[in-house]
């Protein structure tokens, strides 16, 4: 009897399930996490009649052992961070992109990088969203004052009530630049010097981790610094905790960009380019700008008239020209450094 | 029964079992074959070569912060054991001695409720305790207790915390269904000869409840050294344990080799663990 | 190192269902008690309320004249001898034995020499280093028999302590049992359900069924004049017939189906004298052949079954002038009988009962 | 007697301590799940319903929930099945190298999820398979057969091959020995058995995490919320998860072993 009674559940259950995996046509895009609000993806899947199938990760590694681990024609939309541009287009795993479709003359100039996105003319990519990892913190608990210099992050003023953001290639370029070394010039003999000024910042502080569980802390009270923050922590929360503030300290500040391209072996190319024209569209620019996961600048300079004056405001649009020109690019390591500079991340965890 | 002949109903026997042996062939034992092997391979750049080495075992060894790991996971682990079995036995004991009949099943019913919570989630929650506006600094501050809020999350005790309050309620459930299965006549019979609560307690309930202890340590030993969520959500990366060294090689550069040879190691501490228990359990048969 | 034990108006409820009602009972200093009935006749509560394992809801327990009722186990001059035995295992015997002494501060020499000197008593020198699960059924008995002796106790309480062994070793057992109450004097008291057990080791045997007693007194005295018909029948194999009552004067006159019989004032038990009684007789006192003057004949009775039992031959009768009613008999092993003969039986006056 | 009235009153103190201990953490849960502002953190400024709300309308969160619902009533059905026949194979004969069979199928109890998640990932991978439902559900129908096959046989005895001598004596097919006689005689091991698996795999992580990739299971969509912000949303989708394990399981309770008098 009761044997049956389960019966009747499991075939019950089985069939809920398998309605709900009901099949449409499908875009596979790998992405950071601000792509996965649905503000953004619905209207193009409702324009299109597709459903975009998201896979997020935080950090290039984790894209490209994601994509180690899948089939050719797995995936059809790349969102990278921009310095790793390259490395994807040396691994062949970008397609060319129509450079005429697509809305580069609008772009933030500092934000066309064509030395990453273009090879022999050919285009792979095109930046959609940027910021900067510098410095978050509470304003009523810190002296504003001593945020604007990068040796604050290893100091031990305010030790204890630092957390910093778990991922190793900004924080490396801060404590780079902190130490008067180019992001862009970061050699394996710089690597001791920073990894001395990193265990340092680790014992100052009370936690490292990633993107939520840094704004988590910072905006519960939990620490009122956090090394790799930015207007990404701070932008969407400014009209409940006005007191959250970041900075670009004098050494200057890392700046971070996304690109998006096409991958060289999906099978819905241009399916694939219709979604990073909408994401490149200023619609598209302004709801990937102000994303729940995290805001930030869009790289389209026409976003600004899909953004409310607030929303501008929140995002520091006016100050710009000034981050844009004090700020360096992510380190963008080759192979060899890389691990290493991992194998140091790793060190500076178990510490 | 004679020893070797295929009768139609042994035949038939073996095939019943056939099913099961062949699933656990293909997708447990051959998956795991390959991963021993894996583990002798390596990484090289974004390449995986396929020469056979013990590299990633010497690079384990070579790397203090890896082996401070595995050792991170051991003393978790323990003090997480030590301390869920020492919670959970006079919890245990009560229920089985205290509570009328008809409420105990209610009662561990009670206890093991927050299983029930999905785990992910369970390890999120305490998070919401222990940080700094969480609930139990709120209550300690306006209590005057303290003036400063308490650090007590992304520390080694918010991942012991977390690990606990799931192993209180595992152990809880075999230390009772050991100690219900105990005849209660050598609790009347200690009693009857003169032995008070306490020497009942220590000389004859004890003993006879080694195996449940050792059932619900052990389970907690092993479980904890595995596990991965509870440390990453609670220990704010203070510190790493092995499966988090795991998932980093995994996550970040697709070193299979590399993970594959972290797990082995992994489960080798817990096979030691396993052989530890085993042993001490026959020596107090015997 | 033995006291008298009373048990006054004992009564104990489990959820409002009274499983022992006015219990009334002395146990005389240095006396093997036998308390009996089926199962869940409260024997074994009663037990468990002697051994201060259980309170009573009313009533009190005395033993030596002193009120033990409410007093925990350990300071109650009894012990008791588990049903499941309940060695502890992982001790050895001799720790076993010498648990109660330990309990009592005594050192390890003086227990030991205790120990082997109660292990010696039932049987078991020698055995003293093995663990419970090297023992076999009957050794395990014996060595919770001295474990609980060798605190003297002056009550030693036994639940059902023989019930685990097969007939052979039960009887074994029995006259062990017997003669280590002989020697050492202690007062005990005994559990079962087996009457054959309770008539083989008892001084004397109380009767229990539903949570009251029935009967006490003599093997002899419950099993050849029980109380009331419960007895008569739990006791052993019991014959019973209606009958009639009419008294004239002095002289009580019983009529049955089988003709009217005068009764002795003896054979009316209780002194109850109502107009429909019942007769009983147990089967050994049925006799072959014609009946003398005076005694109950039961006329011709068919052989139903006959059935040869090694220490006696039982018979099955059905009377002639009845359908519906078999009387049970035992005859001699000489006797022959078979089935389908017709044979006409009596019973002597001297042997029958009347409730 | 006074010490021991002191002794279970210190005893019920100690056990409400511990009982206080345990749910903690679900009381803050649930409580925050009300919570009206955007952090889950003191002070309550609730009761608000707005990210139960939120919960149903999110599309991600409800396809997750089917699939971990599938998968667990899937993968567990193959465990029991699996689980149900070996039991009965190793029970009903001696097979030669029944013990080293017995030590195979019980083997992946032994082995940490991550380990096993591991295995599979890799091995799918050399052989070109792709992370899906599919590969979640092997992963926990892994885990889950011995749980099954332990549960089963521990039920199994000589009185079960008494039950199936008679039947296949009275002319019963093998098939219907199976049916009518084997399983309903096992049907408390083997429900017991199925339910307990479906508990496990409905919360697992770590496997359910290595081998999906866009149609997650629950726990991992739940890992990625958390990964997307503090957030009351959390808390409300827990709540449920809590509330609905708790209801199912008092449900089972009442229909299955209540009935059955079990202990």
């Amino acid at each position: 009897m009761e044997l049956r009674k389960a019966g009747i559940f499991f075939a019950a259950v089985s069939m809920t399930a398998t309605a709900a995996a009901e099949a449409t046509e499908s875009l596979n895009a790998l992405v950071w996490c601000d792509h996965t609000d649905p503000a953004l993806i619905e209207p193009f899947e409702r324009e299109h009649d597709v459903r975009v199938n998201l896979k997020e990760y935080e950090g290039t590694g984790t894209a490209l052992a994601i994509v180690d681990q899948s089939r050719p024609g797995d995936w059809d939309v790349f969102v990278i961070d921009g310095v790793d541009v390259p490395r994807a287009v040396d691994a062949g795993l970008l397609a060319p992109l129509p450079a005429d479709e697509l809305p580069t003359e609008n772009l933030f100039p500092e934000l066309v990088m064509p030395e990453n996105h273009t090879r022999d003319g050919v285009t792979y990519a095109i930046s959609e969203k940027f910021g900067y990892n510098t410095i978050s913190y509470n304003r009523d608990n810190v002296d504003p004052a001593d945020m604007t210099d990068m040796s604050v992050i290893w100091g031990d003023k305010y030790s204890g009530r630092i957390a910093v953001y778990d991922y190793y290639l900004p924080i490396i370029g801060m404590v780079a630049l902190g130490l008067g070394i180019n992001t862009a010039e970061i050699s394996a003999s710089d690597l001791p010097a920073i990894r001395d000024k990193l265990f340092e910042m680790k014992d100052n502080s009370k936690q490292v981790g990633e993107v939520v569980s840094s704004q988590t802390a910072i905006a519960t009270g939990e620490v009122d610094v956090l090394v790799g923050g930015g207007e990404w922590v701070t932008a969407g929360l400014t009209t409940e905790l006005p007191e959250l503030d970041w900075v670009v300290p004098e050494q200057g500040g890392v700046r971070w960009s996304q690109s998006i391209g096409v991958f060289a072996e999906s099978e819905k190319k241009e399916l694939a380019l219709e979604f990073v024209k909408y994401i490149l569209s200023p619609e598209g620019q302004a709801r990937l700008a102000t994303s729940s996961c995290y805001w930030a600048m869009p790289a389209n300079m026409a976003a600004a008239e899909h953004l409310s004056d607030a929303q501008r405001a929140a995002l520091r649009w006016n100050s710009q020209p000034d981050y844009l020109a004090r700020s360096q690019l992510y380190p963008a390591p080759d192979i060899e450094l890389d691990a290493m500079m991992q194998d140091v991340w790793t060190e500076f965890l178990q510490r | 029964m004679s020893g070797g002949a295929w009768t139609r109903e042994r035949i038939l026997a073996l095939g019943f079992v056939l099913p099961a042996l062949a699933w656990t062939l293909v997708f447990f034992v051959a998956p795991f074959g390959f991963m021993v092997a894996m583990s002798l391979w390596r990484r090289a750049g974004a390449e995986l070569v396929r020469d056979w080495s013990l590299v990633n075992y010497l690079g384990f060894l070579a790397r203090p912060h890896f082996v401070e790991g595995l050792l991170n996971s051991i003393e978790i682990a323990a003090i997480v054991t030590a301390a869920s079995v020492a919670l959970a036995y006079p919890l245990a004991w009560f229920i089985a001695a205290r509570v009328p009949a008809g409420w105990q099943r209610i009662a561990l019913a009670l206890a093991i409720v927050p299983f029930w919570t999905s785990y992910v989630v369970r390890s999120y929650a305490w998070t919401l305790v222990l940080s700094n506006k969480g609930v139990v600094n709120e209550w300690l501050t306006s209590a005057g207790l303290i003036s400063e809020p308490l650090q007590l999350s992304s520390t080694r005790f918010a991942t012991v915390t977390g690990f606990v309050h799931f192993f209180v309620m595992l152990s809880t459930l075999t230390i009772f269904a050991n100690l219900k299965q105990l005849s209660p006549n050598y609790a009347r019979a200690a009693a009857d000869l003169g032995a008070g609560g306490f020497q009942t307690f220590r000389l004859v309930v004890l003993p006879l409840t080694l195996p449940g202890i050792m059932v619900g340590g052990f389970l907690s030993f092993a479980l904890c050294l595995g596990d991965y969520i509870t440390p990453q959500i609670l220990g704010g990366n203070n510190e790493l344990v092995l499966p988090q060294i795991i998932m980093l090689q995994l996550g970040r550069r697709a070193d299979f080799p590399m993970a594959s040879a972290l797990s082995i190691i992994l489960m080798l501490t817990v096979t030691l663990a396993y052989l530890a228990c085993a042993r001490w359990l026959k020596l107090e048969r015997a | 190192m033995t006291a008298e034990l009373s048990i006054v108006d004992v009564g104990r409820d489990f959820g409002g269902q009274a499983v022992l009602r006015d219990v009334t009972l002395k146990v005389a200093a240095g006396s093997y008690a036998v308390l009996l009935g089926p199962s869940g006749c409260g024997k074994t509560t009663l037990l468990l309320i002697l051994g201060g394992f259980l309170d009573p809801t009313r009533g009190r327990v005395l033993i030596g004249g002193r009120d033990v009722t409410g007093m925990a186990p350990a300071r109650r001059p009894t012990t008791t001898v588990f049903q499941d035995y309940a060695l502890f295992p992982h001790m050895s015997i001799l720790e076993n034995v010498g648990f109660g002494q330990r309990m009592r501060g005594l050192s390890r020499r003086e227990r030991d020499a205790k120990s082997l000197e109660f292990l010696d008593l039932v049987g078991l020198a020698g055995s003293e280093r093995k663990k419970p699960h090297e023992l076999s059924g009957g050794q395990r008995q014996r060595v919770a028999l001295a474990r609980a002796l060798a605190v003297n106790p002056d009550v030693l309480l036994l639940d059902e302590p023989l019930g685990a062994l097969d007939l052979n070793l039960r009887r074994l057992m029995q006259d062990e049992l017997k003669s280590i109450q002989r020697r050492i004097g202690t007062t005990f008291v005994h559990v079962t359900h087996d009457q054959e057990e309770a008539m083989a080791i008892a001084d004397e045997i109380i009767v229990m069924d539903k949570g009251t007693v029935m009967d006490s007194g003599h093997p002899d005295k419950v099993y050849l004049r029980p109380r009331n018909q419960f007895t008569a029948a739990f006791m052993g194999e019991a014959n019973f017939l209606n009958g009639r009552m009419t008294e004239t004067g002095s002289r009580v006159q019983v009529e049955t189906e089988f003709g009217s019989l005068e009764l002795p004032s003896e054979a009316f038990i209780g002194g109850d004298r109502e107009a429909e009684v019942q007769l009983f007789f147990r089967p050994e006192s049925i006799r072959l052949g014609m009946a003398p003057a005076g005694a109950l004949a039961l006329g011709d009775a068919i052989v139903e079954d006959s059935a040869f039992l090694g220490t006696h031959r039982r018979c099955l009768f059905r009377l002639n002038d009845s359908e519906s009613t078999l009387i049970k008999a035992w005859f001699r092993q000489g006797e022959s009988v078979s089935a389908g003969q017709s044979l006409p039986i009596w019973i002597g006056i001297d042997s029958i009962l009347c409730y | 007697m006074t010490s021991r009235r002191l002794g279970n009153w210190l005893g019920l103190a100690y056990a409400l301590t511990v009982f206080a201990f345990i749910f903690l953490p679900v009381a803050v849960l649930v409580l925050y799940s009300f919570q009206g502002g955007r952090l889950p953190v003191p002070p309550f400024d609730g009761p608000s319903l707005k990210w139960y709300g939120q919960i149903f309308a999110d599309r991600k969160l409800m396809s997750a929930l089917a699939n971990s619902l599938g998968v667990a009533a899937i993968s567990s059905a193959v465990a029991c099945v699996l689980g149900f026949l070996a039991a009965l194979g190793l029970a009903r004969q001696r097979i030669p190298g029944a013990a080293l069979m017995r030590s195979v199928i019980i083997a992946p109890l032994t082995v940490s999820y991550l380990i096993i998640g591991l295995g599979l990932l890799a091995s799918l991978n050399a052989s070109g398979f792709r992370p899906s439902l599919l590969s979640v559900g092997i992963g926990h129908a892994v885990i889950n057969t011995p749980l099954c096959f332990a549960i089963i046989y521990s039920q199994t005895g000589a009185h079960q091959i008494n039950f199936e001598r008679a039947a296949r004596d009275l002319g019963a097919t093998e098939l219907r020995v199976l049916w009518h006689v084997s399983a309903p005689v096992l049907a408390p091991a083997i429900l017991a058995s199925y339910f307990l698996s479906v508990t496990f795999s409905w919360d697992e992580f770590i496997i359910a995490f290595l081998l999906s990739r866009f149609e997650v299971t629950l726990p991992v969509e739940i890992w990625s919320l958390l990964r997307s912000g503090l957030n009351p949303k959390t808390n409300a989708i827990g709540s449920i998860v809590f509330l609905s394990s708790v209801l199912l399981v008092f449900a089972l309770e009442l229909l299955v072993f209540r009935k059955r008098g079990n202990p």
